[in-house]
């Protein structure tokens, strides 16, 4: 239901491994068909994102890295980029950090420090370098607002009010708060308002940043969902293990959509 | 004389160079050089190691966005960077081969790299695998570059580049790399022959030191224990055990 | 001890009112006689802006506001810009905000929507307006970054590690990050680490932040600490009414600072 | 007829100009508007008013710079601001009288008014004491003004002007004031009188509708339950008991 509101060419904005990937609607996507996707990583990307580009449900990914961490390159990406199949817009942490600090605050720019003599400076024409309008004058490298138009996340726990607990993942807020829509699934929902748990308010994306909600158990497996869960080390060795080549990957994919997958 | 596995001496050799900083962040994918911050923490009081998938190692509460704040904020000293290419100005390349555009090879891409190099004051670059491929005249992409405009803020930036063969120094005022040491076994001439850029030779080029029984011991026990959270397998692979 | 930490003429940032507001340490500012403050409000302030004001500690008050919320005025403050005796920086609250944000990353400026046309960004020096890089290159506000030497804030708690639970006050972990040191008070100690707590995690501001921490129970009274305490409304009527003048002012301070206070 | 209190007119009279927007949040000390908040749930469905002082409404979980992102973001569309002056154009004073570097009389400050005066786009200025002291020719001290350099982004800004004589139209146009309405027993010269700006004067001036029966049933019952969480005082004093 959630994978619909994403329609083929949206902007779509998703967690970095192990943050909230939300691999139900990764899913469902597959299984609709969604086409021209331009993902853009939370900085970085992994298994929902290799899984969507593999499906050729994409059509541009930015992001400063996308692998699958300790089972090392992201397969069915890097085939795809050497391929031509998809644009690579290449980015690093903390420009992609201050694109959605700026989405967040609806600022134009924000600056970020460091990020001279790279290559994403110089190919990138939307990042450029001004001075500093104060003493000492030093030349900064400044990035636009990141606005996508969705961003799907999965988190433990939504409350009876619709608030959404994410935990120490203070950038699914900033992302959210960037984003147009903002789509979540979670493991469970948890009766009455957290808003009143002083403890549990800090780690909350509050109900008006919210524009649907859906219970999806182990939503985000097999990547993990701290302190939830772990990731499913048999499932992403299958994965990675599959994914080195085409048919692997169809095989794979085929068992993960299981029967009504094709529809 | 000791034995010693190659990991155990480059973990020494790479904790040799972790200095008098506090903070260290050990990335994804990093044994060596957590075991590295692990040594340096009983050799250097008050120095502390963050081990990315150890969980009582993961000091931080505000996401992703919290260590490069840190590391902007003068909190984080000491950092590992590997990659695919270094060159000789200290450029490295964690994202393709080829034209970046239609690369032969793609790679995951470059982190955080670009912004803490400029941030983070004792940055080590770390390719294990010495080679003309790696250590090269000009990186295909430059992931990170010292390179800036005049200027321009800088409270870090590389320091050393550690090899299997080697360890360079990086100078900046020159912009170019040092040879420090050479491993043992390892020849000037052997190691010229690998490497894809002209560096500095000094007249006398050391030997790199070689571990002592108590830096081992240290290796095998402590350091080995701790890593064994977050690279249990490298830990048992690479590290030999206590007495052996 | 920990006032003794902070310098005559430092810069020193205090939180808002009822957001962790360090007022055992005030007491002990002014009971050592600390001269010259040159305090900031994160973005505004209340009763201890006003009674380091009245007590003749202060250089200048950088703030958006300096009230005594629902009592009005804060007459001390009134009293002392209009007899010239310390220096006003008026700010408005996103642009503090803005400035301790820059801070805590160590950026040179941020960016600040709106704030045109008004008295403050004509009046301070080092605000000032400039293009937005990129289209449609609109006029946009900028403001420096705010460093303070540093910051004293109270709060409910501490654990064994040092990690400090500041809850929802999301803006006291930006201020504690830009400032240069770190004083923090708590009403108790919390056995073990929060860090692993996974509920608590969001709401701290760690150890690495912080400089000193000291016990300090009651330590924001007569101003609110939710979830601790609310405020204390009688010591603040008293308060507000006492400071309309000037001798009503010392005699309700000689008796806050008590017998020792005169030392 | 029904008699009323002048808070209930004014509650009444303000939640008629907050319009469709679905968020507003009331500050520190402002018990009219919340009440008019409070009114407004019930007349337009899907609005909701943040109220300072009642912690159950207040949504807030990111400490104090939430609010103005949310602002920003476009999801905050009603607030509003009193001051000590208004002029003819918008400019609103809450610093001081006099010259401000050394005022006559000094006030709170301007809070959070110059950013959110292009963010929020149905701003309500109250000056509940309406007189040629409050509104002027030109305010002491521009807490927070509409005129911006040409091309300045803006989403909101100014709209209307309640008093306690009458309701201003604000003309982003033209930059000035209309006189919109004036309340029961006022005239146009009496207001005039009052001014200290010029403003326009349509050919016909309404009376400010009086509020029905309804609305202060629902002002004396449900309202004033609401706000006396945050403002227990002043629904006593201000706010008649139900059926009185």
């Amino acid at each position: 239901m959630l994978a619909e509101q994403i329609k083929d060419g949206a902007r779509l904005a998703l967690p970095s491994e192990n943050s909230g990937v939300p691999v139900a609607v990764v899913r469902a996507l597959i299984a609709r068909g969604a086409r021209d996707l331009r993902l853009v990583g939370g900085p970085t990307g992994g298994f929902a994102i290799d899984l969507l580009v593999g499906a050729g449900c994409v059509a541009s990914v930015e992001a400063a890295g996308v692998s699958l961490g300790p089972r090392g390159l992201a397969p069915r990406f890097c085939a795809a980029v050497e391929a031509g199949e998809i644009e690579m817009i290449d980015s690093t942490c903390p420009a992609t950090h201050a694109g959605f600090i700026a989405g967040e605050k609806r600022l134009p720019f924000m600056a970020v420090r460091g990020v001279f003599g790279c290559d994403m400076l110089k190919n990138r024409s939307d990042w450029t370098v001004i001075d500093n309008p104060f003493p000492p004058h030093d030349p900064v490298v400044v990035v636009p607002a990141i606005l996508p138009d969705v961003i799907a996340l999965h988190a433990p726990m939504a409350d009876e009010a619709g608030n959404v607990w994410v935990g120490n993942r203070r950038e699914l807020k900033t992302m959210a708060r960037a984003a147009k829509q903002v789509l979540v699934t979670v493991e469970r929902i948890h009766p009455g308002n957290l808003v009143k748990d002083s403890a549990m308010a800090p780690g909350l994306l509050t109900t008006p940043y919210i524009d649907l909600i859906a219970l999806a158990p182990c939503g985000a497996v097999p990547t993990a969902l701290p302190p939830d869960y772990g990731p499913d080390d048999a499932m992403l060795d299958s994965y990675a293990s599959a994914a080195k080549t085409r048919e692997g990957f169809d095989g794979w994919l085929a068992d993960f959509l299981g029967p009504d997958g094709a529809a | 004389m000791s034995e010693y596995t190659r990991e155990e001496f480059l973990i020494a050799t790479m904790s040799g160079l972790f200095g008098d900083g506090r903070f260290m962040v050990s990335g994804v994918n990093s044994p060596i050089p957590a075991a590295a911050g692990l040594l340096h923490e009983h050799q250097q009081p008050g120095f502390c190691v963050s081990i990315h998938g150890d969980p009582d190692r993961t000091p931080f509460v505000d996401g992703g966005v919290e260590p490069f704040d840190m590391a902007a904020q003068g909190r984080l000293d000491t950092f590992v960077f590997g990659g695919v290419q270094v060159d000789g100005q200290a450029n490295i390349n964690l994202v393709s081969i080829g034209d970046p555009k239609r690369p032969k090879k793609r790679f995951t891409g470059s982190f955080g790299a670009a912004g803490l190099y400029y941030l983070i004051p004792n940055i080590v670059l770390f390719f294990p695998s010495h080679s003309r491929r790696s250590l090269v005249q000009k990186v295909d992409f430059r992931s990170a570059s010292p390179q800036a405009p005049e200027g321009a803020f800088r409270q870090g930036g590389p320091k050393w580049l550690l090899t299997d063969l080697c360890l360079f120094r990086f100078d900046p005022a020159t912009g170019g790399f040092e040879l420090a040491s050479v491993h043992l076994g390892q020849t000037v001439a052997a190691i010229r022959d690998a490497t894809g850029f002209d560096f500095v030779l000094p007249k006398d080029v050391p030997t790199t030191p070689e571990p002592d029984a108590a830096t081992l011991s240290r290796i095998r026990g402590d350091v080995r224990d701790g890593l064994s959270v977050a690279y249990a397998q490298f830990a048992k692979d690479c590290i030999k055990t206590p007495g052996s």
